[in-house]
């Protein structure tokens, strides 16, 4: 409830979040980082950059170029890995009170395993979020997110680990991503995550070379959110699982879009960076904006498309 | 702690060839400004421009009248958001980010040194701060300054009003040393040095390597000022970043520019 | 050859077009309407909008709406039929000497066949693109585009019918481009054209509606111009056929981007509107730059990326 | 034929609420254009704005010094392009595609006629160039102008001063009839006419539709200029079409309101 508006959002297994606003893995850190912008409890949720079993120390630079309304990324998941996580970051996150969704990354079943074991025995995680979809690395991520039958497997490899709600994070580069969300509930999916990033490329034509090392890189900002909205349209119509809407969001009327289109929550990604405080700035927004509509639950917003 | 402000544009002035100055009104961050941070600079509207830039805080003033209101940037117009940039007036407004980074450390004050800037074209903007902050001592930096062609040694003049001896190189020999700033620096570390010596450098990636690489070899201490794409600048998108190498010179980890730097010891980076 | 830097491109069949920029389907009329503007003659070709047996009304409106640096289409293939075109357009064009590559588009294969055959009687064709990758109709285009053995059987059916060269265009909404490209070129396809629009959709948060009529529209303009070079660079290094590159070209810059991943000549399409000359000035900017980068001949920039 | 030029922003000013006029040095298209056509408002650069935006030729002037050399826009401010356009002032330059369209046509001048413009809300924009363009004979024309308040109903005076006889209503009753634009018509057409009539109208889809309705209803001629999203404005992108019907009134075929409109004759086309 805030300003006469319900906010609360149930995004399955019993998961009710105080907004439908998070932050997208990798663009908002360990969150941390974002206190001089942002009271964390005020967000619906953090997803935090993807973690692997082992630390992973990423792609050789550059690695982001921007892009006519969006920006290319090669980060290649370098992280801290579980062990480092759990010791320093998620023991700050827990003590501040943040909501806290996990993004799991491995190049194996046995490491997305791995990791949500590590994390099972751990405090102050409210999700999973298996990240299927990572165009930016070799193996693993894309490759699970490309292949129904791969996708289902490693989903219920996971959920039969954890009584968390779990959820699996699409990548929007298939022919039909309505199937690829069928196979994530198949695998005992709670909710599904879409989109991650588009692959993309920018050549410097002066050096006549990819302008990032690694050659692709994802594309994300408002130059995909027709594209994303479309996805969650889709999968919305397709089947009966929550869905988190993500890509290109930047002001409330973004949010509105994702959640007319199918979506209970939303994820801010790439405009965090251009304005750290806008996560929260967007819980706000969308109040008024429910208020100034005569909403008075964000719920009456989804799938809510006249026909 | 870094401040988020939307900012006035104060002055915008050309001093060279798609050279300008642009002075905006952020009291906080020119308050809060060390030699050698940065700062990110948009838009107000995330439509008209996705991804922040960084620039160097080239300079805060006015500095007479008690805490600083103003920081200045100097920039060089290199693609499409610099060209934009230098279309704004006083008035307008733009977002900025700062101040980031971590700048230059100075020695204690214990003794004479030697301070050797080097600049190559428009890495000059790092270093009118760094006079600024040294006060008094600027006397004891010499500023090495390279550039194509004379007109581009922009604020030349504003250094040797301030007690920095200053040398200059060009490539067309239109202003001091015909040929490159590495070569001032080459000359210099072979004369004895009048203290303890310290180099810190700023400009193209080929001039770091050299500049690192002549220190190293005199086992001078030298600061690097790098610059590397940034989404955010601080600290949360890993895109700016650099490889480090462990004391064995190999590769240690991948470190972050707008956090970890932008000012490394050359012995951990190689440019 | 043009201001010292060879223009001429071979895309295939024999088919030697006078320089590599032309003009996509759908954005460029049926070329009469430029001419204003732009002296036909002095393109490589005009891709007239596509072709079907029997002229259609195509989607109601609204059909169009602006994204940021992009719009979405669902024009749904309105046209005036094969048997119109060779009666009212064709003619007015080979009296111009124009380049004219005709956009074919139909529900089945039969469709597809008919219109070919139409067009076998006349003179003045350069090319046939089979369109395999609307997504703006219900039925045909997009479904052939993403299936690889409907492909092949579609392209071998027209195949049959003509000696002309064919081009096949394909759909970037699938998980693997390269694999389509592989389908046409075994179906006999002598160049693949790529891409076709994204799917894409915007709502209108006021009436709670789509914005289109049709739900959904196809994203083109420079948002889509990262996929689009990486898909043409993905195709490249698959297979050893022809590219046609399409998607948010502007400037010679970016022409020069889609030659390095890969592409022999280019379509022009969103750019069109908003600068109704803008193809012809691209053949001069193409020039500029090669004569300013020391290029002799452009087909020195055909995938020439420093690897 | 259409010209498409680089014209420079001479004037600027705000008529009313968020309504604004806009003056461009285009000459060409100044001396060419007629009541009912319209151009398409673009910037020079591409990247800054993908798909320009329709706006009627409102004005052309000064009409004294020979051939007009500037077309005037009236605008209303409703999303990103005409905000960004109301920032524009005397020197920036705008791209600009036009004459565009078919616009009103007038029965031969062979007798008294009562012309019967109706406007609502920024419709207005597209009838000053009529006025101007009937010259003498604009006191054969009479302006039903309604708007939601007074404030809004922009230019009235400058049609009173050309002789056109001026009816006014508003939703709020501040000025006028309190009520609807189109109960003004609807009581005109009531009364004896005073020659031939036709009716002109502008304004928003459900004004557009009463209006047809009314005049078909008495047989009067009747013409509407609709809008539709538009991409090119000059015929090819298909984008801006409405349905066409014929005599029998059913679906006959698209209609482009670019170039086979913007002006319909209310039996063509259902708004
Ligand atoms: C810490 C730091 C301090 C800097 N200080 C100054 C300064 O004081 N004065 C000055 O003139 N320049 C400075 N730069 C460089 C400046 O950021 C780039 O020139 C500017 O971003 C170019 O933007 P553009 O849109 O004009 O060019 P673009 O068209 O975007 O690209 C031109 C080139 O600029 C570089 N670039 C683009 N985006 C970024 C980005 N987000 N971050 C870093 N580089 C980018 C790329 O290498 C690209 O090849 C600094 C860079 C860094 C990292
Ligand atoms: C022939 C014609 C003449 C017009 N004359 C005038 C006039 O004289 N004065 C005036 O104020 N307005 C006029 N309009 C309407 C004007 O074009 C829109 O108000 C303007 O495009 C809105 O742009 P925006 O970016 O501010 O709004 P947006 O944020 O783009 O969208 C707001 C609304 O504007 C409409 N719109 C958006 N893009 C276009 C487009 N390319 N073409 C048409 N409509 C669009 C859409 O319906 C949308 O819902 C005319 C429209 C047409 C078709
Ligand atoms: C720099 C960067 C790093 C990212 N890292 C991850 C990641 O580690 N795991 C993941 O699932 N998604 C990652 N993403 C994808 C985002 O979470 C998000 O799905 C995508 O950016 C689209 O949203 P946006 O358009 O709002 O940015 C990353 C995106 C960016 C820009
Ligand atoms: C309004 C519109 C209509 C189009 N119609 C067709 C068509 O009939 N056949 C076709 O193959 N492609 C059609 N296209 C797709 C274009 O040919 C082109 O593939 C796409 O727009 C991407 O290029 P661009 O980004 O340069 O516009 C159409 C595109 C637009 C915008
Ligand atoms: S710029 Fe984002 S981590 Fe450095
Ligand atoms: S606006 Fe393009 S056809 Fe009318």
């Amino acid at each position: 409830m805030s300003g006469g508006v319900r906010t609360e959002v149930d995004v399955g297994r019993g998961l009710v979040l105080r907004n439908p606003i998070l932050t997208a893995s990798g663009t908002f850190g360990y969150g941390l980082e974002y206190e001089p912008f942002v009271d964390l409890t005020a967000l619906g949720g953090i997803v935090v950059k993807g973690i692997s079993p082992a630390p992973r120390a990423g792609n050789p630079p550059p690695r982001i170029v921007e892009t006519p309304s969006g920006m290319l990324n090669a980060i290649g998941l370098q992280n801290v890995g579980v062990e480092r996580f759990v010791r320093e970051k998620l023991p700050a996150l827990r003590e501040r009170g943040a909501v806290v969704i996990v993004n799991v990354f491995g190049s194996s079943e046995a490491d997305y395993v791995a990791v949500v074991e590590a994390l099972e025995r751990e405090q102050g995680i409210a999700a999973y979020e298996l990240n299927l979809s990572c165009p930016n690395v070799d193996k693993g991520g894309l490759a699970f997110g490309r292949d129904p039958d791969a996708m289902r497997a490693l989903t219920r490899a996971v959920r039969e680990r954890t009584g968390r709600p779990l959820w699996v994070k699409l990548t929007p580069n298939v022919t039909d991503i309505a199937e690829m969300a069928r196979a994530a509930r198949d695998g005992g999916a709670d909710a599904v995550s879409l989109v991650n990033t588009y692959v993309g490329m920018v050549i410097d034509v002066e050096r006549r070379r990819p302008v990032l090392a690694r050659r692709t890189g994802g594309l994300s900002g408002p130059a995909i959110r027709p594209l994303a909205v479309a996805a969650v349209d889709q999968v919305h119509r397709a089947i009966d699982l929550p869905i988190i809407g993500i890509g290109g969001i930047t002001c409330a009327r973004d949010v509105v879009e994702f959640m007319l289109a199918g979506a209970r929550a939303v994820q801010v990604g790439t405009a965090n960076y251009n304005d750290p405080a806008i996560a929260q700035k967007l819980v706000d927004e969308l109040v008024s904006w429910c208020r100034a509509h005569g909403v008075g639950d964000v719920n009456e917003l989804v799938g809510a498309l006249e026909e | 702690m870094p401040f988020d402000v939307i900012a006035a544009v104060t002055d915008q002035r050309e001093l060279g060839p798609d050279t300008w100055l642009l002075a905006l009104d952020a009291p906080q961050i020119a308050a809060a400004a060390r030699a050698g941070e940065f700062v990110m600079l948009g838009l107000p509207e995330i439509d008209r421009m996705l991804i922040r830039r960084p620039f160097s805080i080239a300079r805060v003033g006015p500095a007479e009248a008690g805490a600083p209101r103003t920081i200045e940037i100097v920039y060089k117009v290199f693609g499409s958001r610099t060209a934009m940039f230098s279309t704004l007036r006083p008035g307008a407004k733009m977002s900025v980010l700062g101040p980031l980074g971590r700048g230059f450390w100075l020695p204690e004050p214990d003794g004479p040194r030697e301070l050797l800037l080097v600049a190559g074209g428009i890495g000059i903007a790092i270093f009118p701060l760094l006079v600024q902050q040294l006060g008094a001592r600027a006397g004891e930096a010499s500023l090495l300054y390279g550039a194509r062609t004379a007109a581009e040694l922009v604020l030349r003049d504003w250094f040797a009003e301030r007690g920095v001896a200053v040398e200059l190189a060009t490539d067309d020999g239109s202003a001091g040393h015909h040929g490159m700033v590495t070569d001032l620096l080459e000359a210099r570390l072979a004369r004895p040095a009048r203290g303890r010596r310290l180099v810190m450098a700023c400009g193209p990636t080929p001039m770091l390597r050299a500049v690192g690489d002549l220190a190293m070899a005199r086992e001078v201490p030298c600061q690097l000022a790098l610059e590397e794409t940034m989404a955010c600048g601080f600290g949360v998108c890993l895109g700016c970043v650099v490889p480090r190498r462990n004391p064995e010179g190999e590769f240690d980890r991948f470190v972050r520019v707008c956090t970890e730097g932008p000012v490394f010891d050359a012995r951990e980076v190689a440019p």
